[in-house]
């Protein structure tokens, strides 16, 4: 089933077109990766198909609705999340409370039962910080749960989003750059945990440079140059197009990615 | 239209006035993101300063001098003993910090000097000079050329200069300014002896029309910072501008409305002004990647 | 030794500093004064000073200090209207005398049991300008007054007598506390047909600003009256050549050196302006005077009382008949918490950059 | 049970305990009616605090509505003859729903705009007290009916004292209760990262404007109780300087910290009464103060006060 | 030239960096490796100055630098290409990097903004936008490109090739090789470790806050442990 469909996407920034004519889908349990060069519009597809930005044209169809132009918590609400390329997270709250504040959508939240501290609020915070522990323990933070975010190194951070992200039991989620930061082995676990999430029937979309990852976990890739799609294909087709090689992968990345 | 004229002149005059304040906000912004609330009391120093000295016999023209150097004597003190030792702290602290200055400086004109309000004499007399119908001060021109003198300096120096990039840059990351090489904590008392000075000429110019005393500078500074706000705070030209229409407001708002809620005008305009563009006339667009 | 505590709550810094500042000094001085010739009744008086900066909720808490930790019998002060409203419940309910300096009639009408104030009202500065202009006939006037509390209630109190003496308000504006150019609202004046002279109840920097304005757009023409509120010579100092002409109702103590010397105040107001400047260097106002009227209000009321017992020293205040002061001849009653009529104020002018006093019928 | 429901409450038990065992040590009651005036200080700055510190949202025109509740129970039974405690909740409806109203537009501004557009609302408001005096009398401010309940009318020091002590207690209850639920976690969230907060499904909007209505209710009720305790109000107290005093006590206390807006409240509000023995040097001296506390304790009086008992602790 | 003896540095309480002793040798390429937190970024920090150290000695070119303030080290030919880029946001691309000249009086200033415009002609195209409006690799360039604005002798790159496209990583490092060649000393910290070590002289590896091994790049490239923590099965 298809989660999440962007058609047509375009977006300009002072007269310039940041984006022109992407479209991509990707059904539920499936690894959609993007890639190309810096500055290609990656994150701004990102920012625009989570509502962050507003679109010049195109639409984005989550769960067969139309969303285009929604805010971001009404995309959240129908089951759309992401991790952010420059770090968003929550210094001055705690790692698990970071990720206690992506459950908001799946918890109950009235004012007056929160300033009177009704005995309902109590008993949902336990099992919303039982749930949130799960979640760093998943990506490997349990340890850190009651740490500042902010004092967390930045590769830390980044699984701290990825946890957050989950937290909200999404149906998409958008990933920009998750192994940014990581050695082999830390992405490796990520490879591990995008898989996981994947398996769960949530539909991932990935942004990464690093090519072994792209080439590992993807089931289709999407390519952009310039703000236009490339082509598309499977990992095999993508790897072996010489455009791709040429504008993106470059001869010695080529080998990495087939060795992949 | 002699009328008309006459609240133009009356709202420039009184726009020039803000207009300076808010440059003076302009350079510790720029340099910090902190709005120094003790920018009044260097308006304020500006003229008693000047007041004493030349009550004492010092010439009027040494004795504004005198007064700019005490001005910004004061301005870097307070960066040294008050701002530097609290680096890193968030830009909430270092404004109280700046509102106890503003507090502390305030006590000590009024033990140092008097109560009572004081004047300077005009700097080139005081026969109204006729404009269109329009009876204006001669020092109105003063204050408007001292304006347009500040914030052609101001400008470039802020967007020509290396100096004035290593100030951007300073309030833009403060880290990276320290990985370039910038010395931030010159920099810094650079932006607040800086802004001291312009303070200080501020309160020299205007003290003839305004008059002085120790406690002006609390006004002053709330309608410079607004006046910094309306036009985008950061931007000099935008302080230029913003101090003028906040003049222009009051004095179209006296005449035209009703004198009484001429202040409310001003503040429902500033208002409305940033709902349509959040930040001000001039400001900066910000961009922020995520 | 005992000594007898007197309270006083004052406005020293803040935006009513000018009222606040030359009553402090007033009165620590002549307190002083008092004691260094022995007090009264052999007992020593101690003065408990508090500044409340302007601040009617600071002073409302100062006035408990002064009467639950303080123990005052009475209290001289609240500079302004202001302040003192604040301060009225606490010394009513205590039934301490309270001797107020500030300048609004609400203060004394209606007459409350225990305060008492010196300084002349608001409706009687404007029915002494009325008058002026009544016998100038001049009765079509505009006003333009502050926006601080001296003035909007000095303005209520104008429009209020104003037909009493056949005048007519034709227009009105104010200004802030703290505007630095009248010229809007002057200009506005100044198009209004058939203005024959402008009225500016204000105190501060403000009038002076008027006055400068006033002249800078031609205006002297018309006559200006400022209000008692301008009453100390930096007034004419900040309008400089501007002020010539200006006339105002004021105590007799500005132009002490012209009275008469049959008149009755001359001796009091030219000793006290020799005490206050001798000692302060600084030009006196009356603002200062009304603290020294209160002081020895309150200081004969004690002596006749031959007590400190704060209910005996109300009764005896409001017995005070005949006493000279700075702000004039105070006869109280029951019904009179003040004690002065018209004829406390006087006319002025300013010539030749001083205080003249106007001839009456001028 | 978590360490966190311990702390929330041995904190409000002190403080009731405080507030109980105070009055033990009091000469006068004079020192009544100062603690009271921290009380109802300290309630308003609390509520602020929420706005500021939790959702990290500043008010320069606080103020406002500090006066909006003042002048309710004010002109409320003198010219409408509501009861006073009547007038009291109308004062906070009509407080609640301004901020409502004027918070869309405003709160959609940050930093510094935020202030300017705040500090406008709060002049517009004591302008409006300030020259409407056929309804406020005006400048020098008017006169306040007292406070009566079932025929019982408050008045006096201590009554106050009391009444304002167990409201700080119940206001203090709540805004501890606020941290660590739902809605305190969005405020904190969208304090931090409005992006990442929304994209967690946070309406942002929706939460800024209820921190800022929670805010506008706590000042309208310290506005209202300190206008009944001094059966007197007048436009300084709606006024710009108001606001900035309530600013300052919540950061002095602590950005965040609902115990460190009690101290700010207490510290800026004794200090001008220990201050008088300075006499012309108070004000140097408060200046003073202010800037080496913020110096020295740059994240407010109470966290770093705990942070260093913390390390003496484990030391 | 750099040597780095026992260096302390903490956050608050927390101790970050415990006794770090290493060397950098002039015309060197050395790499420092190390999982997330082990402390590489504190301690480029702590070389740069911007993050105090509570004990130890920092030596360039054998006199101390440890208690220099942070501009004075630029002076002398330190400079960094921090971690998570740090560009001037509200800044054009120029002023970034004329900006990373700051300490400079030469009059090569020009001609390397043209290499740097040369290595990354994205830059040039964007030179006048703001910096804060760039993409993250570009953002990733800039910051590159004003570190080397600075004329360093030593270089200090905290992961260089973050969020940058195969392609420029490449070009990253054979960048680093021909500065290298061209007499500038850089210490790379890098968590794609196989690359960096595939061009570096030496390696650290950084264990929380410790050297736990160092040695040739080759010997720590085929050393099984390492292998096995940093640089994943291949
Ligand atoms: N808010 C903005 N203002 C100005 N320009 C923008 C903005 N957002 C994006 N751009 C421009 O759009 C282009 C695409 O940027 P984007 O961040 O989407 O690239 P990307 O593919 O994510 O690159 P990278 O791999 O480096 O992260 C860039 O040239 C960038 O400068
Ligand atoms: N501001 C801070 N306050 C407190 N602790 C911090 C702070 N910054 C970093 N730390 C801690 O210092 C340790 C080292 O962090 P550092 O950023 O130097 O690691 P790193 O090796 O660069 O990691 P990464 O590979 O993720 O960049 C980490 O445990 C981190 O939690
Ligand atoms: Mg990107
Ligand atoms: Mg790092």
């Amino acid at each position: 089933m298809t989660i999440l469909a962007a058609s047509n996407i375009g977006i300009s920034f002072g007269g310039v077109k940041a984006i022109d004519g992407v479209s991509f889908a990707v059904d539920a349990g499936q690894i959609l990766s993007i890639i190309g060069p810096n500055g290609a519009g990656k994150t701004t597809l990102f920012n625009v198909v989570s509502g962050l930005y507003e679109t010049d044209q195109g639409r984005v169809e989550l769960v067969g609705e139309d969303v285009t132009g929604l805010a971001p918590d009404m995309l959240a609400a129908r089951g759309l999340s992401r991790t952010f390329q420059n770090l968003q997270i929550f210094q001055r709250m705690t790692a698990a409370e970071n990720v206690m504040v992506g459950r908001h959508l799946r918890e109950t939240c009235n004012l007056f039962a929160d300033l009177f501290r009704l005995p309902s609020v109590t008993r949902q915070n336990r099992a919303t910080r039982e749930a949130a522990l799960a979640l760093l323990d998943g990506v490997g933070l349990r340890g850190s749960a009651d740490q500042l975010a902010g004092s967390l190194p930045y590769g830390a951070c980044k699984r701290l989003e990825i946890a957050r992200a989950l937290a909200a039991e999404p149906r998409v989620l958008l990933l920009d750059e998750p192994a940014a930061g990581c050695n082999a082995v830390e992405t490796e676990e990520i490879d591990q945990l995008v898989r996981r999430v994947a398996a769960k029937g949530i539909a991932v979309v990935l942004v990464e440079h690093d090519m072994k990852l792209v080439m590992k976990i993807s089931d289709r890739i999407l390519v952009l140059e310039g703000g236009r799609p490339l082509t598309e294909g499977t990992p095999r087709e993508v790897r072996d197009n010489p455009a791709v090689l040429e504008a993106y992968l470059g001869k010695h990345r080529a080998g990495e990615a087939a060795r992949a | 239209m002699a009328e008309f004229f006459q609240f133009l002149m009356s709202g420039l005059t009184v726009g020039a006035v803000y207009a300076l304040v808010a440059l003076g906000f302009t350079l510790v912004y720029n340099a910090s993101d902190v709005i120094n609330f003790a920018q009044g009391e260097f308006v304020m120093l500006g003229g008693m300063v000047t007041v004493f000295v030349a009550a004492a016999g010092v010439p009027l023209p040494l004795a504004a001098l005198i007064a700019v150097v005490a001005a910004v004597a004061v301005g870097l003190l307070l960066y040294w003993l008050a701002i530097e030792p609290a680096r890193g702290a968030s830009a909430v602290t270092l404004i109280i910090i700046t509102i106890g200055a503003s507090i502390l400086l305030r006590g000590a004109a009024q033990i140092l000097f008097d109560k009572q309000f004081h004047k300077l004499p005009s700097f080139s007399g005081d026969a109204p000079v006729n404009l269109f119908g329009a009876a204006v001060q001669p020092q109105s021109f003063w204050v408007l050329g001292g304006t347009a003198v500040i914030v052609l300096l101001l400008y470039a120096f802020l967007e020509r200069t290396l100096l004035g990039k290593a100030v951007l840059a300073t309030a833009a990351n403060r880290l990276a300014a320290r990985l370039v090489g910038i010395n931030t904590a010159t920099v810094m008392a650079l932006a607040f002896g800086g802004s001291a000075a312009i303070g200080a000429i501020a309160g020299i110019l205007i003290t003839p029309i305004t008059l002085t005393s120790y406690d002006v500078g609390t006004l002053l500074a709330l309608k410079g910072f607004a006046a910094a706000m309306l036009g985008g705070m950061g931007n000099p030209l935008g302080a230029v501008a913003g101090g003028l229409l906040l003049g222009l407001l009051e004095a179209f708002g006296a005449g035209y409305i009703s004198s009484t809620y001429k202040d409310a005008f001003a503040f429902i305009v500033i208002l409305v002004v940033l709902f349509a563009m959040p930040r001000g006339l001039f400001g900066r667009r910000v961009v922020e990647r995520v | 030794q005992q000594t007898i505590k007197i309270g006083s709550i004052l406005s020293i810094t803040g935006p009513a500093s000018f009222l606040g500042e030359p009553e402090d000094k007033t009165l620590r001085m002549y307190v002083d004064k008092i004691n260094s010739a022995g007090g009264v009744g052999g007992k020593k008086i101690e003065l408990v000073i508090y500044d409340d900066g302007g601040d009617a909720n600071k002073a409302r808490t100062f006035a408990t200090r002064l009467i639950e930790d303080d123990k005052v019998v009475a209290m001289v002060g609240g500079s302004t209207t202001g302040t003192t409203m604040a301060m009225i419940p606490v010394f009513e309910e205590a039934q301490v005398p309270l001797i107020s300096l500030g300048g609004a009639i609400e203060i004394i009408e209606p007459v409350r049991k225990y305060v008492f104030k010196t300084p002349h009202t608001d409706k009687m500065a404007c029915e002494k300008i009325f008058e002026n202009l009544k016998q100038r006939n001049l009765t079509k006037i505009a006003m333009i007054s502050g926006t601080e509390g001296f003035s909007t209630s000095m303005r209520a109190q104008c429009t209020k007598v104003a037909p009493n003496y056949g005048i007519q308000i034709i227009t009105e504006e104010t200004y802030g506390p703290r505007d630095s150019d009248m010229t809007a609202q002057l200009t506005k004046i100044k198009n209004t047909a058939g203005i024959q002279a402008v009225v500016n109840a204000g105190f501060g920097q403000g009038p002076a600003i008027v006055t400068r304005n006033y002249a800078q757009l031609g205006m002297t023409a018309t006559p200006l009256y400022q209000s008692h509120g301008v009453a100390s010579k930096s007034f004419i100092e900040l309008a400089g050549p501007a002020a010539e002409g200006v006339r105002l109702p004021a105590a007799a103590l500005l132009v002490g050196d012209k009275l008469p010397d049959s008149d009755p105040q001359k001796k009091v107001v030219v000793d006290y302006k020799k005490t206050y400047e001798d000692t302060t260097k600084q030009p006196v106002s009356t603002f200062g005077g009304h603290a020294y009227d209160g002081l020895f209000i309150l200081v004969e009321a004690m002596k006749r009382a031959n007590s400190t017992d704060p209910k005996k020293l109300r009764d005896e205040i409001e017995k005070t008949k005949g006493f000279v002061g700075t702000g004039g001849v105070v006869n109280m009653s029951p019904t009179d918490h003040l004690g002065l009529d018209l004829s406390a104020f006087r006319t002025l002018e300013i010539k030749g950059g001083d205080w003249s006093l106007l001839a009456p019928g001028t | 049970m978590p360490a966190w429901f311990g702390h929330r409450s041995v904190t409000l038990i002190v403080l009731a305990a405080i507030v109980v065992v105070l009055p033990l040590l009091f000469p006068s009651s004079y020192y009544f009616r100062v603690a009271s005036l921290v009380w109802v200080s300290a309630f308003a700055a609390i509520g602020l605090n929420i706005l500021m510190g939790q959702a990290g949202q500043v008010s320069l025109g606080h103020a406002g509505f500090f006066g909006i509740g003042a002048y309710a129970v004010a002109i409320g039974p003198a010219h409408l003859g509501l009861p006073s405690w009547g007038a009291l909740l109308i004062g906070a409806v009509i407080s609640a729903a301004s901020a409502w109203l004027v918070g869309r537009p405003v709160l959609r501004l940050k930093g510094h705009y935020l202030a300017i557009a705040t500090l406008g609302l709060g002049v517009l408001v004591a302008l409006v007290i300030t020259t409407e005096s056929r309804w406020t009398g005006g400048p020098d401010g008017m006169a306040v009916a007292k406070l009566s309940l079932f025929g019982w009318r408050a008045s006096g020091s201590s009554t106050w004292y009391w009444i304002s002590g167990s409201v700080l207690v119940v206001g203090t209850w709540i805004a501890l209760n606020l941290g660590e639920t739902p809605t305190g976690r969005a405020f904190r969230a969208l304090h931090d990262s409005e992006i990442a907060a929304r994209v967690a499904g946070i309406d942002v909007a929706r939460f800024k404007l209820q921190a800022f209505v929670i805010a506008a209710v706590y000042a309208s009720l310290a506005g209202s109780m300190l206008a009944m305790m001094n059966g007197f109000i007048n436009p300084d107290q709606a006024g710009f300087l108001h606001s900035i005093e309530l600013v300052t006590m919540v950061v002095l206390g602590g950005l965040g910290s609902v115990v460190g807006s009690i101290v700010g409240a207490a510290v800026l509000i004794t200090l001008p009464q220990v201050l008088t023995v300075f006499q012309e040097y108070e004000h140097v001296l408060l200046g003073l103060i202010i800037i080496v506390s913020m110096i020295f304790m740059r994240d407010g009086i109470v966290p770093t006060a705990s942070k260093w008992l913390a390390r003496r602790v484990r030391a | 030239m750099l040597e780095v003896s026992n260096l302390h540095s903490a956050y608050g309480r927390i101790e970050v960096l415990k006794g770090v002793s290493l060397e950098v040798r002039t015309g060197e390429v050395v790499a420092l490796i190390g999982s997330n937190g082990a402390g590489k970024t504190t301690l480029l920090r702590a070389l740069s100055g911007v993050q105090p150290i509570t004990g130890g000695e920092i030596r360039f070119f054998g006199t101390r630098i440890d208690r220099l303030s942070p501009h004075r080290r630029v002076e002398r030919g330190v400079t960094q290409s921090p971690e998570g880029r740090q560009v001037f946001g509200p800044l054009s691309v120029e002023d970034n990097l004329r900006l990373g000249a700051y300490m400079r009086r030469d009059g090569e200033i020009e001609s390397d903004r043209e290499r740097v415009f040369a290595m990354f002609p994205v830059l040039r195209e964007k030179r006048h936008l703001v910096a804060g409006g760039l993409s993250g690799g570009q953002q990733q360039m800039l910051a590159i490109g004003r570190a080397l604005m600075g004329k360093p002798k030593l270089l200090l790159l905290d992961e260089p090739s973050l969020g940058l496209s195969p392609i420029l990583v490449d070009q990253i490092l054979a960048a680093i090789v021909a500065l290298k060649a061209s007499g500038i000393t850089v210490l790379l910290v890098e968590q794609n470790a196989t690359a960096a070590l595939e061009i570096a002289d030496r390696g650290y590896v950084l264990e929380t806050g410790r050297i736990a091994s160092t040695g040739a790049a080759s010997v720590l490239l085929s050393d099984p442990k390492v292998k096995a923590a940093y640089l994943g099965a291949d």
